[in-house]
């Protein structure tokens, strides 16, 4: 159980020890090497075995405080020695986990700015392959792996933004039959109106326009439907037989 | 929520959908108004953008669908702007390049199939800079040309080989908690 | 041309260009401005669409790119008609990004000194979102890779420019100092 905890809430040994110093009020600073490495063991402890491999980072770091905890253990005088030479391995992690909790301390507020953002939406740009006139046979010398990653990139995002609508505008294959009765179908709900022939095309996608275009004149070919305009360049409207 | 809201959430709405526009229907359906309401407004919509001291696009209705066009008489800065980029590459030159990248060898129209938009002159251009070539035809109806990128390709973008793209997989994938644990702690 | 023309052609350029964006370079050449002139009416245009009664988008400016994008406020409409593909970032993938965005360009490894955990798949994945990228190689034994972030990265995070990255407490590291010790790990 534990195990799952510790890799759901921490982003690493550096995340579990400030977790388990600001848990026992410790200051960053006088760390207490002792307690500290008794509770990270508690931890390690809980974790499955199975899944020991994928925990590398946090054995190395679990061996780092044993070894410091016996260090200081051993007497002062020699450690004072050591001190003049190189660094206090206590004071080398506290200074990792000083630089880490600054990260860590803006990561709310790096967060909520991309948060924010996800509540704003840009649109794709404007389909103008057609305005390439460019044949030249010059390359530019400033393209990276990243530009085509990005261009990828849009290109997701940019279908993201059109499927709903895609759906919505119904991509099934229409036949001209199935356009009839459903023409008929309108015609019985309007029954004895006069409509608007450009009404009968709701959906605008080139393959409804075309289909429900045919399947007009194929209802008035039938006998079913009459083409009425009432002068030149006025609207077109459709009615039913009587 | 008031009128001006309403047409700015409608003005919104329109500049999202871009190229491809949108109906009263879908205009309506997503403001809860009916088609006569959504109508109005969008009349007025029309209107005000009509009115408009800087107007660098303007709202037409072609065969109901409604969108946001630049006006004709800026067309040459448009196209201007066009070549401009010619300098680098256009993202949609880039797109394209990335399909056929992942997906050679592979036919015009699959490339159309995956981009959303025809790519007749764009592939021209590619190949006219040599980033892409014919390697082949496939066996299908119609015998489609096939397309691949060459070695050109290769030496712009500065890669070895196309294992060094990053897997489509990584590309599309989110950071979802889930995939962190089966990633972050598998190291070399 | 007068300067609504001017401002008219700038929003439609800008309005084409979509998420692409345009930088004051591309506005400047394209209307043979100086960047200087170009600067200033963009800055003027930014006000006009700030002030419209009528606003679906504004004029935005994510790493020197100019963009328009919606208003926030309206995100709920935009979202009925629009799908929300649920871009989240993990806390891992967060914080790999805040120490390359505090330290580029920086190396793996010491990415991974900071963060204490192997860093190489999140490093592949930011890279597949086109969120960070190699900008060159370290002048060492081995010549690592150094990454920095990218527009993209600039984008997601609307930021004008690393600067409004929010501060890093610095905390000083000497600590043969004794007032160092006086400060207190406790949550914020």
């Amino acid at each position: 159980m534990a195990y799952e905890v510790v890799l759901e809430d921490f982003q690493g040994p550096l995340d579990l020890l400030l977790h388990l110093i600001k848990e026992k009020e410790m200051d960053l600073e006088t760390l207490e090497v002792s307690v500290i490495t008794d509770q990270y063991l508690a931890y390690i402890d809980q974790m499955d075995a199975q899944q020991l491999e994928t925990m590398s980072e946090y054995l190395v770091m679990a061996a780092q405080l044993i070894e410091m905890k016996s260090k200081m253990l051993l007497p002062a005088q020699k450690v004072e020695l050591e001190d003049d030479y190189q660094e206090d391995p206590r004071e080398q992690l506290i200074k990792r986990l000083i630089e880490y909790k600054k990260y860590k301390d803006v990561l709310d507020e790096f967060k909520e700015k991309y948060e924010q953002r996800q509540y704003i939406h840009t649109k794709a740009p404007a389909f103008m392959d057609e305005y390439v006139i460019d044949t030249t046979e010059m390359i530019p010398d400033n393209l990276e792996v990243y530009d085509l990653i990005r261009a990828m990139q849009k290109m997701f995002q940019r279908k993201a933004l059109l499927a709903p609508l895609e759906s919505k505008i119904a991509r099934v294959e229409i036949s001209i039959d199935e356009r009839s009765d459903q023409i008929r179908q309108y015609f019985r709900i309007h029954k004895n109106q006069r409509v608007k022939l450009e009404d009968l095309f709701e959906e605008p996608t080139k393959i409804f326009f075309v289909i429900t275009f045919l399947s007009v004149l194929v209802l008035v070919n039938k006998n079913e439907l009459v083409i009425e305009q009432d002068g030149n360049f006025e609207d077109i409207y459709l009615k039913e037989r009587v | 929520m008031d009128k001006n809201e309403i047409l700015s959430v409608i003005e919104g709405m329109l500049f999202l959908s871009g190229d491809e526009g949108l109906t009263i229907k879908q205009i309506s359906s997503v403001l809860k108004l009916s088609k006569k309401e959504a109508t109005q407004y969008v009349d007025e919509l029309i209107q005000i953008e009509n009115d408009k001291t800087i107007k660098g696009f303007e709202l037409v209705n072609f065969g109901g669908v409604y969108k946001f066009a630049t006006l004709a008489k800026h067309h040459e800065y448009y196209q201007r702007m066009i070549e401009q980029s010619e300098n680098t590459l256009s993202n949609a030159a880039l797109e394209t390049l990335a399909i056929i990248a992942y997906n050679q060898p592979v036919t015009r129209v699959r490339i159309e199939e995956i981009r959303g938009v025809g790519c007749d002159a764009m592939i021209r251009k590619l190949a006219a800079k040599a980033l892409i070539k014919e390697v082949g035809r496939e066996d299908t109806p119609g015998k489609p040309i096939l397309y691949g990128v060459t070695d050109e390709f290769m030496d712009a973008f500065s890669l070895t080989s196309l294992d060094e793209l990053p897997e489509l997989k990584e590309m599309k994938e989110d950071f979802d908690q889930e995939d962190i644990f089966n990633t972050k702690y598998t190291e070399e």
